[in-house]
C-alpha cells in the first residue's frame, strides 16, 4: 500500500496479539452457492484474508467441446449457469451464427428475447431468493421460487424441460411457442407485478437487510473493471455498460426497437435512471435508496438486479407483442454435423450474472478445433480476496451473496 | 392454600444432605480435577449448591443473589476465560507434589481456624432438638429493601433507645460501594479497548469510509473517467467511419 | 395434599403421601414444558408455513398434522446419539440437561393462576432472573465440548450476546416490581386484577415502552428471531449443536422452546396482567370476587381442610376461578411465544456487533429512561391508565406501614385488602405509613 | 493497412514488436511478440483514443495434429497461440492481441512455454493466466502466484493440449 502513514483506518493495531486463526468455509458449507470453499484467515471476529478455492465442478467441459459438433455441445453450455440456462444457450447460438454469417428471421429474434428475459427474471428470483437465505431471512426465498416456479412452468411448455432446456440453437430454436403460450405468458406478468413490491418490502427496503448490507463490500468503479466484473456487480460501482446496448452488432441488433433502460446510478448524482412508470402503464415505481447506502456496496448489487427484473418484464411484454405481429419461420436449427469454417470468433452476451463469452475456433470440421467460455461469475469471484479485508465474519455471506456466483460457470 | 406446599417433617435433613454433599463433593472435583474446563464446570455445580443451601435456610433473595451473580456472573466470565485458553497444551494442569504439601498446610490451617470458630458459637455446640425444627424465619424480603432506606421494621418493636435510635439504614454505603464498582468498570473497559481497529468493529459507516478511503488514494494514483458514452461497440481494427455509427 | 393422599391410601402419615405429592407436584410442571415444546415446535411450522404462502404439516396425525411433533420426537429419539471423539465426553453429555434443567427450574415460581403456583417465591422474579442466566452454561459446554472451531465460535457469541442482554432484562423488570412494590409475582399479578386497564402496560407511557424493550430483550436473552447468532446458518453451520444429534439435539430445542415461554409468561405477568383475563370473568360470575384474590385465609382454598370425600371438600367455584386464571396465562404465554415466532419468519438476522451495539446503545438507555420515567410517574402519583377509566384499583400494596395500633400487626399478616368502595383508596395505597410489624415468629405457609 | 489509427500508432510505437495485422478474420486480430507485450499491454489501457481497460478473457489454443496424415496437409507448423481478448469501457471498443509460442521451451518435452504475464496490468489478468496455466500448460513470467486454480494442484499433465493422456488412476480412482 504506497498510501502515506496519515490516519489511514486499515492499519490494525491490536494491543493483545491472539493467534490468527485458519478457518475453512465450505465446500459443503450451506451459506456458498454450490462448492465454493473460502479459507479465511481471521482473528477473533474479524476476518484479516480470504482465499477462494474453486474447481471443485471442474468437468473440463470445454476439453468435450473439441469432440462434439457445434449443436451437441449445447447441452454443455445448459449445465454452465444452471440457473440462467437460456441466456447460455443464447450465447454460443450466436456465436456460432456469427462464425456461419447466419441471419435470423425477424420472429426467432423476438422469440430469443422473450425467452432470454424471462430467464433473466428466474435468475435474478433465485439471486434475491438465496441473498434473503445468506443474510437468515427464510421467507423471501420461497416467496422468489414460487414466482420462479411459474417461469419454469412456461419453459416447460416452451421446450419441454425444467432446468437444462438446449432450447435456443443456432439457427433459432429447437420449436416454436406453442399456441396460447403468449397469453398465459402475459397472465404471468400481471401476476408477477403485484408481487414485486412485495418482494421489495421483504427484503430492499427492510431495515435490518439495508444495516446488513449497505455500506459493506464497497468496491470502486475502478476497481470493478480492473477484476473485470461485469453485469449487475459492474453496474452496482456505478459503471455504465450493458451489452444489451453497448454490445455487439449481431447482439445489440436483437433488442433493436425496443424501449428500456440500463440499471446503473451515475456516479455524480448517485442517482438511477426514472422508473417513468407511467409510460410503461404498471405501477412498478423504483424503491428509493436509504441513506447508509453507498454507491459500490452490497446493497447497490441487490439494488440493480431487482430494477432490473422490473426492465425485463416490461422487455418480455414488449417482445410478446413484437412476436405476435410476426408469423412463418422462427429459425430453424442448424443442420446436427454443420462444417465450421477455418476461422475463429468470439462473442458476448449479457447473461443475468454478467458478460458471459464464447470463442470458438474452426478448422473446417464440424467439431470444432477448441471451445472456450469465458465465465462472468469467474471474474465476480475474484473480487471477494480484495473486498473481504479487515471485515466481520458475518459480512462473507453478504459479499458473496451479493456477487451471485455459480459455481457450474465458474468451474466449467 | 400452597397447593404444593408438602410440610414432611424430614425434606429439611434430605436435602440439606444433598446440598452439602454435592457442594463439598464438588469442591474435591475442583482441586482434584485435572482438566481446566471441568474444574470450572465443578465449581458451577458447587456454588450452584451452596445456593441451595440458602433457599433452604429460607433466605430467598441471597440464595437468588448466590445464584445470579455468582454463578450467572463470576462463573460465565470464568468459563470464558478457561475456554478461551484451554486449547492443547494449556488444557491439563497438573500439580506437582511439593504444591500439594503447601496447600494441605494452608488449607488446613485455615479449615482449622474456621471449625473453631462456627463451633465457638453456644448454640452450634449444645445438642438441639431437631426434630421439629421448622424453618419459620419470614418469607418477605420487603424489610430488607425497607432497611435499606433506614425503615427498620423488624426492630421496631424493641423500646430501647440503643436499637432505635440513629438507625440510617445502609444507603450511604450501598451508594459508595456502587459509584467504586461504576469507576472500576469504565476503566477496565478503557484499558481493553483496542486501539484503531476503527474500520471493523464500530458504527457500520465505518466500513463504508474504509472503501471510500480506499477509493480516493486509488484516484490520486489514476485519475478517474467517467464512463458515460452511448455508441454500440465495434472493433478497433475496422472502426465503422463516424457518420454512418449514428444510424 | 400430602395428607390427602395418605387419607386414600388410609396410611398414618407416612412419607410415601409426601413423596408422591412431590411427584405429582414436578410432573405436573414437567408437561407444562414438555406439552408445551410439542405444541410450539408444531405451531412453529404452521405458522412458518403460514408466513411463508405454503401449509405447513397436513397429514401426519389427522387433519392439521397436529402428530408431527410427536413424529419428530420419535424420530430423533430413535436417531443415533454421536458423540465426536474430540469432543470432551463428559462436558458434551452433560450440557444440554444443564439447559433443560435451568429452563425447568424457572417454572417453580412461575404463578400460573393466582394460588396455582410452584413454591411460593417471595423474590420470584429475582429467582426466574437468576436460573435463566445459568441457561448460557449449556451453550458454553456445547460450544466447548464439541472440540470444533466452528461451535466455539457459535458459543462465544452466544454468551456474550446473553450476558449482555441480562443488563437491559434486568432493567426492565426492576419497573413493575417498583411500580407493585414487591418481587412476589402473584401479587403483582392480582394488583393487575381487574379490566384490562388496570395493566402495567397501561399504567403510564414509560410502562409501555418498558414492555416494548423487555419483549426485545427477551427475545434475545432467549436467542431468538433477528438476534439468533449462536445458530446463525450462513456462517457457522449450526452454531454450538452441529455436533448434537438425536435426544442430546431435542433437549437443547425443548430448553429453547420452554424459556422462550417463561420469558413470554413472565411478560404477561409482569405487563399484561398475569392470569387476570381484560374481563374479569370470575368476579362477575361470582365464582371469586376480586376482594378475596391472594388472602391466606383457608375459605378460599380449593381444598377445605375438613376433609371427607374429593368432591365434599372441593370448593368448586374457587377451583373453575382458578382454571380460568391458568388459562389465562396460558393464553398469553403463547401469543408471546406465536409473537416472536412472527418476528423469526419475517426478519433477515443482524450481525453481532449490531447485536451488541443495538443492546448497549438502543436497550440499556430506553430501560433506564423507562425506569425514571416510570418512578417519577409514580411519585408525581400522575393520572395512570386505571385512575383515567376510574376502574378500582385492587391494590395488595404490601402495606408495612407503622400504624402503632397492635391490630395493625394482624391487619398486616392477614393482608387485609382496602374495600374498593373507600373513597380514599388511591390515597391509602398510595402513602406508605409506618407500620409496627415484628416478624412473625410464626406465619402461615406463606400466601 | 497503414489507414487504421491503432494500426499506425503501434507500428509507431513498437515497430516490429507488432508482428501480424489480420484484418480479414471475423474479429480482427494483432499478434504481438511476446517480448513487448506488456509494453503492448500497458499502452493500450492507457492510450488515449482506446483504453482498453477490461481484459475479457485469455485463452490458450492448441495447435498440434496428433495423426501425421492432418498434419501434413496443414500449413502451420505445431504451436501454441495466447489469446486475449480486450474491451474498453469506455470508448466501447473491442480487440484481440495473439502472441504465438512453440510448444514446448526450445522443444524440450515438459518444459513449459512462457510468456510475459499482464497480471499487473489488469487484476482479472491473474486468475485467467492461472487457469491457462492449469489447464494449457503456458509458464506467466511474473505472474504473483501462479498455481492451478481448476484441478487439484497435484494433478500432471495439462488437460486442454492436444497429446494430453487422461492419467490411468488418480489417488485410486481409476481414469481411464
Amino acid at each position: 500500500m504506497a498510501s502515506s502513514k496519515i490516519d489511514d483506518p486499515r492499519v490494525i493495531e491490536f494491543d493483545v496479539r491472539t493467534d490468527e486463526m485458519l478457518i475453512n468455509m465450505g465446500p459443503q458449507h450451506p451459506s456458498t452457492h454450490g462448492v465454493l470453499r473460502l479459507v479465511l484467515r481471521t482473528d477473533g471476529e474479524v476476518v484479516s484474508d480470504v482465499e477462494p478455492h474453486i474447481g471443485y465442478l471442474h468437468r473440463c467441459a470445454e476439453k468435450i467441446g473439441e469432440n462434439l459438433t457445434a449443436r451437441q455441445w449445447i447441452p454443455y453450455t445448459d449445465r454452465m449457469d444452471y440457473l440462467a440456462a437460456m441466456n447460455m444457450n443464447l450465447g454460443w447460438s450466436l456465436v456460432i451464427e456469427k462464425m456461419l454469417e447466419y441471419d435470423l428471421p425477424e420472429r426467432g429474434r423476438h422469440l430469443r428475447v422473450i425467452i432470454s428475459e424471462m430467464g433473466r427474471i428466474a435468475s435474478h428470483l433465485v439471486a434475491m431468493g438465496t441473498y434473503g437465505l445468506d443474510l437468515g431471512s427464510f421467507t423471501p426465498f420461497l416467496y422468489g421460487f414460487r414466482e420462479r416456479e411459474k417461469i419454469l412452468n412456461l419453459f416447460e411448455e416452451a421446450c419441454g424441460a425444467r432446468l437444462t432446456y438446449s432450447y435456443l440453437t443456432p439457427g433459432g430454436a429447437t420449436a416454436d411457442l406453442p399456441a396460447d403460450w403468449t397469453g398465459k405468458c402475459r397472465q404471468f406478468l400481471a401476476e408477477f407485478k403485484e408481487v414485486i413490491p412485495e418482494l421489495h418490502t421483504l427484503l430492499t427496503t427492510n431495515s435490518i437487510f439495508v444495516s446488513r448490507t449497505a455500506g459493506i463490500g464497497v468496491m470502486s468503479a475502478k476497481m470493478a473493471i480492473d477484476y473485470g466484473c461485469t453485469g449487475p456487480v459492474l453496474r452496482g460501482s456505478g459503471v455504465y455498460h450493458d451489452l444489451r446496448f453497448h454490445g455487439e452488432e449481431r447482439y445489440t441488433e436483437m433488442y433493436d426497437g425496443y424501449v428500456f433502460d440500463v440499471i446503473c446510478a451515475d456516479p455524480a448524482t448517485g442517482k438511477y435512471p426514472e422508473s417513468n412508470y407511467e409510460f410503461h402503464g404498471d405501477s412498478l415505481d423504483y424503491p428509493e435508496i436509504p441513506r447508509q447506502a453507498v454507491l459500490g456496496d452490497c446493497w447497490h448489487r441487490f439494488y440493480v438486479r431487482m430494477l432490473e427484473v422490473v426492465q425485463s418484464v416490461r422487455l418480455v411484454e414488449q417482445a410478446i407483442e413484437k412476436y405476435e405481429a410476426t408469423s412463418g419461420d422462427w429459425g430453424t436449427p442448424i443442420k446436427l454435423v454443420q462444417k465450421l469454417p477455418v476461422k475463429e470468433a468470439y462473442m458476448e452476451t449479457e447473461a443475468p450474472r454478467g458478460q458471459m463469452g464464447f470463442y470458438v475456433v474452426g478448422n473446417g470440421d464440424s467439431i470444432p478445433w477448441r471451445v472456450r467460455a469465458r465465465s462472468s461469475s469467474f471474474c465476480n469471484l475474484s473480487v471477494t480476496a480484495p473486498l473481504c479485508q479487515g471485515i466481520l465474519l458475518a459480512d462473507i455471506p453478504a459479499i458473496v451473496g451479493s456477487l451471485d456466483v455459480v459455481m457450474g460457470e465458474i468451474d466449467r | 392454600m400452597d397447593l404444593f406446599a408438602v410440610a414432611w417433617p424430614y425434606w429439611h435433613q434430605f436435602f440439606f444432605i444433598i446440598f452439602a454433599a454435592t457442594a463439598v463433593g464438588f469442591g474435591f472435583g475442583v482441586l482434584l480435577s485435572k482438566n481446566v474446563v471441568r474444574m470450572a464446570f465443578y465449581l458451577v455445580l458447587s456454588l450452584g449448591s451452596t445456593a441451595g443451601l440458602f433457599f433452604l435456610a429460607g433466605a430467598e433473595f441471597v440464595g437468588a443473589m448466590q445464584l445470579m451473580i455468582y454463578v450467572g456472573g463470576t462463573l460465565v466470565l470464568l468459563i470464558f476465560g478457561v475456554m478461551l485458553t484451554a486449547q492443547k497444551d494449556f488444557i491439563n494442569m497438573d500439580t506437582h507434589t511439593q504444591d500439594w504439601i503447601l496447600a494441605t498446610i494452608v488449607g488446613g490451617s485455615l479449615l482449622m481456624v474456621l471449625l473453631f470458630a462456627a463451633f465457638g458459637a453456644e448454640d452450634w455446640n449444645t445438642p438441639q432438638d431437631l426434630t421439629d425444627a421448622k424453618v419459620e424465619a419470614t418469607k418477605e424480603a420487603t424489610p430488607l429493601g425497607l432497611a435499606l432506606t433506614g425503615i427498620r421494621v423488624d426492630t421496631l418493636g424493641e423500646t430501647d433507645d440503643a436499637v432505635q435510635g440513629g438507625k440510617a439504614g445502609y444507603l450511604m454505603p450501598f451508594i459508595i460501594v456502587s459509584v467504586h464498582l461504576l469507576v472500576v468498570l469504565i476503566g477496565a473497559a478503557y484499558m481493553a479497548r483496542t486501539k484503531k481497529l476503527s474500520h471493523a468493529t464500530n458504527d457500520k459507516s465505518s466500513r463504508a469510509k474504509l472503501m471510500l478511503f480506499k477509493m480516493e488514494h486509488e484516484a490520486e494514483l489514476l485519475e478517474e473517467e467517467t464512463y458515460v458514452v452511448t455508441h454500440r461497440g465495434q472493433s478497433a481494427l475496422n472502426p465503422l467511419d463516424p457518420q454512418d455509427d449514428e444510424n | 395434599m400430602a395428607d390427602f393422599v395418605n387419607h386414600i391410601l388410609t396410611l398414618e402419615d407416612s412419607w410415601i403421601g409426601y413423596i408422591v405429592a412431590a411427584l405429582v407436584a414436578a410432573v405436573l410442571i414437567l408437561h407444562v414444558v414438555a406439552v408445551g415444546a410439542l405444541l410450539f415446535i408444531w405451531m412453529e411450522r404452521k405458522i412458518s408455513g403460514r408466513i411463508q404462502d405454503r401449509l405447513g404439516p397436513t397429514r401426519v396425525g389427522g387433519k392439521f398434522g397436529w402428530l408431527q411433533t410427536l413424529a419428530d420426537g420419535i424420530k430423533l429419539i430413535a436417531k443415533e446419539d454421536v458423540t465426536p471423539d474430540l469432543a470432551d465426553k463428559f462436558l458434551f453429555k452433560i450440557a444440554p440437561y444443564v439447559g433443560l434443567a435451568a429452563s425447568y427450574a424457572a417454572f417453580i415460581a412461575l404463578p400460573f393462576a393466582d394460588g396455582v403456583v410452584g413454591q411460593h417465591v417471595n423474590t420470584a422474579v429475582f429467582f426466574v432472573l437468576a436460573v435463566l442466566g445459568l441457561e448460557v452454561f449449556s451453550v458454553i459446554l456445547a460450544g466447548y465440548s464439541s472440540g470444533s472451531k466452528w461451535s466455539l465460535f457459535g458459543a462465544m457469541r452466544e454468551a456474550a450476546q446473553v450476558v449482555s442482554y441480562e443488563v437491559p432484562l434486568g432493567m426492565c423488570v426492576v419497573v413493575p416490581v417498583m411500580i407493585c412494590g414487591t418481587m412476589n409475582l402473584t401479587t403483582i399479578a392480582n394488583m393487575q386484577a381487574g379490566f384490562f386497564t388496570n395493566w402495567l402496560v397501561f399504567n403510564d407511557p414509560f410502562t409501555f415502552l418498558t414492555a416494548i424493550v423487555y419483549f426485545t430483550c427477551a427475545t434475545a436473552g432467549v436467542n431468538r428471531a433477528p438476534f439468533d447468532l449462536a445458530e446463525a446458518e450462513s456462517e457457522l453451520v449450526a452454531g454450538f449443536h452441529t455436533e448434537y444429534s438425536g435426544l442430546r439435539w431435542s433437549l437443547f430445542f425443548m430448553a429453547e422452546y420452554s424459556s422462550m415461554f417463561i420469558v413470554a409468561a413472565l411478560a404477561s405477568i409482569l405487563f399484561f396482567g398475569g392470569s387476570h383475563g381484560p374481563i374479569p370473568i370470575a368476579d362477575v360470575l361470582g365464582l371469586l370476587s376480586l376482594d378475596n384474590l391472594g388472602s391466606s385465609d383457608p375459605a378460599f382454598h380449593v381444598f377445605n381442610e375438613d376433609g371427607g370425600g374429593f368432591f365434599a371438600s372441593l370448593n368448586l367455584e374457587i377451583a373453575i376461578a382458578r382454571f380460568l386464571g391458568v388459562a389465562n396465562l396460558l393464553l398469553k404465554g403463547t401469543i408471546g411465544v406465536t409473537v416472536m415466532m412472527w418476528v423469526r419468519w419475517s426478519f433477515p438476522r443482524l450481525r453481532i456487533d449490531q447485536v451488541m451495539t443495538m443492546c448497549l446503545k438502543y436497550c440499556v438507555p430506553l430501560a433506564a429512561v423507562g425506569f425514571l420515567g416510570a418512578t417519577a410517574w409514580q411519585a408525581l402519583d400522575l393520572p395512570t391508565g386505571n385512575s383515567l377509566m376510574n376502574s378500582p384499583r385492587y391494590s395488595h400494596h404490601e402495606l408495612w406501614t407503622a400504624d402503632d395500633s397492635e391490630s395493625a400487626v394482624e391487619e398486616a399478616s392477614s393482608n387485609e385488602v382496602q374495600t374498593p368502595h373507600e373513597d380514599d383508596t388511591h390515597a391509602a395505597a398510595k402513602a406508605v405509613k409506618l407500620k409496627t410489624v415484628p416478624v412473625s415468629v410464626v406465619k402461615g405457609g406463606g400466601r | 493497412m497503414s489507414d487504421i489509427p491503432l494500426v499506425s500508432e503501434l507500428r509507431l510505437k513498437f515497430g516490429e514488436g507488432i508482428i501480424d495485422v489480420n484484418l480479414e478474420a471475423i474479429d480482427e486480430w494483432v499478434e504481438v511478440n511476446p517480448d513487448v507485450l506488456v509494453e503492448v499491454c500497458q499502452f493500450l489501457k492507457e492510450a488515449e483514443g482506446f483504453r482498453f481497460d477490461m481484459c475479457n478473457s485469455i485463452t490458450v489454443v492448441d495447435y498440434l495434429h496428433t495423426d501425421p496424415k492432418k498434419a501434413a496437409k496443414v500449413d502451420w507448423e505445431p504451436h501454441l497461440e495466447v489469446v486475449y481478448h480486450l474491451s474498453s469501457i469506455a470508448t466501447k471498443l473491442t480487440l484481440v492481441l495473439k502472441v504465438k509460442i512453440p510448444r514446448w521451451k526450445n522443444g524440450v518435452e515438459g518444459d513449459l512455454p512462457t510468456v510475459p504475464s499482464v497480471a499487473g496490468v489488469w487484476a482479472t489478468a491473474d486468475w485467467h493466466e492461472r487457469e491457462a496455466y492449469d489447464l494449457s500448460g503456458v509458464n506467466f513470467l511474473g505472474h504473483p502466484n501462479l498455481k492451478r486454480i481448476l484441478c487439484p494442484d497435484d494433478w500432471e499433465g495439462y488437460p486442454l493440449r492436444k497429446d494430453y493422456e487422461m492419467p490411468l488412476e488418480y489417488h485410486g480412482i481409476r481414469g481411464r
